[in-house]
């Protein structure tokens, strides 16, 4: 789950980590309002979750209130990405010296946090990476005990600090590494993180990004994806919500399977065959009727299918329920869009007779199955 | 033979009570596998499928001496559960449980390291060596014994391969999934390595997916020990878009890191065949061996 | 630092551990009013940092808020082993089937927390172990990963019980553990900790010991030990607010030295000898002299002090700077009592010079110096 | 010879620049100890009485390669300091600092115990080896070398009876302070095992106080072994009431444990001479050699 750059830079400064002073606002007005306690100029920040918002014009400058009403007026007015901006953040233009990089992800060979860090910030890490390897500092978390001040220090050394700047640097890396864990972060992330004019350190920007299996103990936040904006659109959301895992895609043959690896090699031999997937979904294992045929529901929203392929190979999930979830769905959602089943596994002969009394053509081989979806997808264009 | 597990294996099932854990342990048996005791705390002194039910596993290894555990306990709970079976001895634990958060996978794997105890999973199908031992959820029928070496990271994309290589005759000595999850037990490295010094494998097929570097550093591992056995791969996720999590926790793409293209590319130059679809598995291991 | 039952339980609740109904008072009629809310019959327990309060009279019982009145009043006007309850506590008296005993402190040997359980509570734990050594179950707590659902589910297991019971006791176990951890407690525990007769678990009464050394991390009750009650004479209060360690003692000989050990070896030697000790004062390592006058200063406040000894084996502490701090108390503080100085170490010729100067008899060996004290403690007696 | 240190001792002084660190690492670099670098955070590139200091350990190690470290830093720090050191490589810690929270000292114990490190102290006057080296604050003048191993929870009370061993020519292999806090990083049978196996060692004094039971058990692992040099022992509090902390933190009688008392009756069963006053230690040590 992403937070907003709001929410993130108000856990910073909970944490006492120094961030621009700055406030939220949902209207022009309001962007006056909390432009005219702050210092001036000013920096205006669409809050939307997606990358590149800079470049994508999502963020503006203003030298005085009434500016920034007008720059809030416009990015209220905008899309970023595809994304309607409903909330800006207004906040306080720091004098920098220096961009800086910190952030904490998952090593996974390593089984462990890593905390990255470089003297180059302003720029996605892997640019970093790509461009001055050399600049890019890598700490292994021993999650026994931690990041420690000791690891900050040694950090803030390498990135060329020297004097008081070593723990005053340190103290910021430490407390980010602290919110990363009390909030299950998978990543999180200053960048950049700026030193001052004033040889200060602030988090100019952040991005943090919790562990949606986590998000049971931060209900706050699981509440807030629920029921408020997130990155996810309205099918993500109820397929999140129903235990689907779904990811909107732009082609035409919409797909259902089971297992996040079996239904993303559907993708792939779909494509193979020169066909486009409309989305991943994944009913998951041992997926009952209804679940089945809600997936179904979520996959025919979007009005660019015009074919659906099912691959069902049951392991845990019984080919008869899925049947059942089939016949279910045609009922209650009235499917009119052409279907190509693929259904082999657990209870396969219980199932393939529920669909053939039903009328519907089961196949057994996942190639042949995927070339006939692609055919279909394609009926349309001649 | 095979890796991790073998027809002495004597395995608890953690939660057992449940509708999983009990739904499995039953076609566990039934498969063959030995089941000494279950744990479901507050169920202890009844049994299931004839196997005894224990409060604790400190009580169940009282009793069974168990040497592997598989875990069905939900998510939050689950992490407390391999610790559970480590200290009292345990040193090999399927954990079957999806959805596990981050930090509890890294503080137990870190744990687990030092007990010299090897975790297969979380979000794993489990591990299967056929004719002789199942812990997992996998279909039984779809395998049968001989001298392929399977890892991979999915489920049932294992199942479709596995499934093409019993129809067409190849075997397997032991059939492993390390799991869906950014932070897992095994990586491929260590899974090959064990493979490498089982005398009934004789070849390795190596199912990965976007996400990570494992794979990468599973190819560069091949080419820098000139692995000894033939390795056939196959990547899942080539259409997957970047940013976007494809079902599994572990399965995404970040920025250009954990593509498709490059694991497969990785693996090309390690010399290591690629199938372009999971059909084509079966046909690569065929030129192979 | 020893917390209040009332503040331990307020803690017990907010971790989720059932805990009596109950309410804090520091006046009779306002204990009228906590117990009208409550339902009868009552217990009302006052509020002293003393073990073996209830022997000594510190609980009653009442079975309406009028009697609640007059047992408070009773308690609020008397001392419990010679300190005078301030405020009390007022809870419901719970219907107990069976007293437990469940607690966490530090097992030196092993370098860790244990945590130790009993199916049969009410008592101190070392009279437990001493009847019924078989009835106390312990277990080493790793710090890598502390105490675990697993570990309190075990415990339970031992205590005897099954079934739901041992998830709904392993609970309390876990959230206790938390809080020792969270607050840096030494000792913590639920004595009794009750199995109510409906086969419910809670608190019944808890003691709870933060480490000193902690109490930074924990500011709000730093600031109740200074600022506060608490279980510290004046004298003691004074020395803690200076980093200097006082225990008041019953006897005449005030004693001031340099090390923990040698100061109890000095109280030992006295006693040895057959005098008695007024206290024990440790000034630590490299006191300053305005140190040396402000321990002279709290010994003598002590009105039993006939005789003082100053026991000053200089290693960091300079013999020369306690010389200045006795002459320094001298002067200020007005030390009319007889003193024995012991001083060797460092800058001892400097330090003997000082005192000499002053017309103050220094003494080398400690056996020497301790009989002279006692000596002279003693001839008031004669 | 002796224990722990010895002259080819490396030490790094974490926390030079404070009052104690700076005080403490002039003296001994005047005994000799060969003090390689000292670590304050923000003060690296400058030197103090000759030693070059660093901002971190790892820069430290990269250019000194100690094997030793003596920690001066405050008390909330210090836990910290240690698990750098730790990190670092260094396999001998000496903690100086007192008033460490217990839960810090546990958790660094912990994994000290996991990188077979050897920590001394917290809250210890150090270790010396006389004529060797010195990591620690105790005055030098007292000692000399000889065959005596001095163990102590106590510092000055521990000069004291060096003193007086000094004096009557029991010169000393090493003098270790244990530290007066309730969890330290050795306890007295660590430190009777190393004494056993230290040819220059001839007998031992064994220096306790109230509070925990590690005399006891030191007590029985003596008997229990039929430890092979003499031992003297001194117990310090006994007019020490239950309940009070006697200026250590571990330094308490706890109900009726941790009294002088069981410790002095527990050395007496296991025949080791017990001294009545410090003084008279030097006295039983010329009987019993």
């Amino acid at each position: 789950m992403k937070l907003f750059e709001y929410e993130a830079k108000t856990i910073l400064a909970k944490y006492g980590i120094p961030t621009p002073q700055g406030g939220l606002a949902t209207s022009a007005s309001q962007a006056k309002e909390v432009a005219s306690k702050l210092k001036p100029p000013v920096v205006i920040k669409a809050q939307v979750l997606v990358a590149g918002r800079g470049k994508a014009g999502g963020i503006l400058f203003a030298s005085s209130a009434e500016e920034a009403e007008t720059a809030a007026n416009k990015l209220l007015n905008v899309q970023i990405k595809g994304i309607p901006v409903k909330s800006i953040w207004i906040e306080e233009k720091i004098q920098i010296k220096r961009e800086l990089y910190f952030g904490i992800t998952t090593d996974r060979f390593n089984q462990s946090y890593v905390a990255i860090a470089s003297a180059a910030g302003g720029m996605e890490i892997e640019e970093i990476a790509a461009k001055t390897p050399e600049k890019v500092i890598k700490l292994l978390i021993n999650p026994e005990y931690g990041f420690r001040s000791f690891h900050a220090r040694q950090m803030a050394t390498k990135m060329g600090y020297a004097g008081n700047q070593i723990s005053e640097l340190g103290k910021v890396l430490e407390r980010l590494y602290c919110i990363g864990m009390d909030y299950d972060a998978e990543l999180i992330e200053m960048n950049p993180l700026v030193e001052t004019v004033d040889g200060k350190f602030a988090a100019a920007d952040t991005r943090i990004i919790l562990d949606d299996n986590a998000l049971f103990r931060h209900q706050e936040y699981k509440k807030r994806l629920l029921e408020g904006e997130s990155e996810l659109s309205p099918q993500e959301l109820e397929a999140m919500k129903n235990d689907l895992a779904y990811v909107k895609l732009d082609g035409n043959i919409g797909v259902i399977g089971n297992g996040a690896g079996l239904v993303m090699a559907t993708l792939d031999t779909i494509q193979y065959y020169g066909g486009k997937p409309a989305n991943f979904l994944d009913v998951g294992g041992g997926a009952p009727s209804e679940k089945t045929a809600l997936a179904l529901k979520i996959v025919l929203s979007d009005p660019n299918v015009r074919a659906l392929f099912i691959n069902i190979l049951g392991g845990i999930t019984r080919c008869d329920e899925v049947a059942r979830g089939i016949l279910e769905a045609k009922e209650k959602v009235g499917v009119t869009k052409p279907m190509v089943i693929r259904l082999v596994g657990t209870n396969e002969e219980e199932g393939k007779r529920i669909l053939t009394n039903a009328g519907i053509h089961v196949l057994e081989s996942m190639e042949e199955a995927a070339q006939r979806a692609v055919e279909i997808s394609k009926q349309g264009d001649k | 033979m095979g890796i991790v597990i073998d027809k002495n294996t004597r395995a608890l099932v953690q939660g057992i009570t449940g509708t999983q854990g009990s739904f499995h342990t039953k076609l566990m048996l039934e498969y063959g596998t030995k089941i000494v005791a279950g744990i479901t705390p507050g169920k202890g002194g009844t049994e299931i499928h004839g196997v005894p039910i224990y409060d604790t596993v400190e009580e169940a290894q009282q009793k069974s001496s168990a040497d592997a555990s598989i875990i069905f306990v939900p998510a939050a709970f689950a992490a407390d559960a391999a610790l559970e079976a480590l200290e009292n001895g345990i040193k090999k634990v399927v954990i079957i449980t999806e959805h596990i958060p981050i930090k509890d996978a890294v503080g137990l794997m870190a744990i687990a390291k030092q007990a010299k105890a090897t975790i297969v999973g979380p979000n794993t199908p489990g591990i299967v060596t056929p004719g002789e031992c199942k812990l997992g959820i996998m279909p039984a029928h779809i395998f049968k014994s001989g001298g392929v070496g399977m890892v991979s990271r999915s489920g049932t994309l294992t199942y479709e391969i596995a499934a093409g290589l019993t129809r067409n005759n190849h075997g397997q000595s032991t059939c492993l999934g390390l799991g869906g999850d950014p932070i897992t037990g095994l990586n491929f490295i260590d899974t090959l390595k064990m493979f490498a010094s089982d005398h009934q494998t004789k070849a390795v097929v190596l199912i990965g997916e976007i996400g990570g570097n494992l794979e990468e550093l599973a190819a560069k591992y091949i080419a820098d020990q000139k692995y000894p056995k033939p390795v056939v791969a196959f990547i899942a996720g080539r259409s997957a878009p970047s940013g976007k999590r494809m079902g599994h926790a572990g399965a995404i793409v970040t920025g250009k890191t954990g593509t498709a293209e490059s694991k497969i590319e990785a693996f090309r130059k390690a010399g290591v065949s690629v199938a372009e679809k999971p059909n084509d598995v079966s046909d690569l291991l065929t030129k192979l061996i």
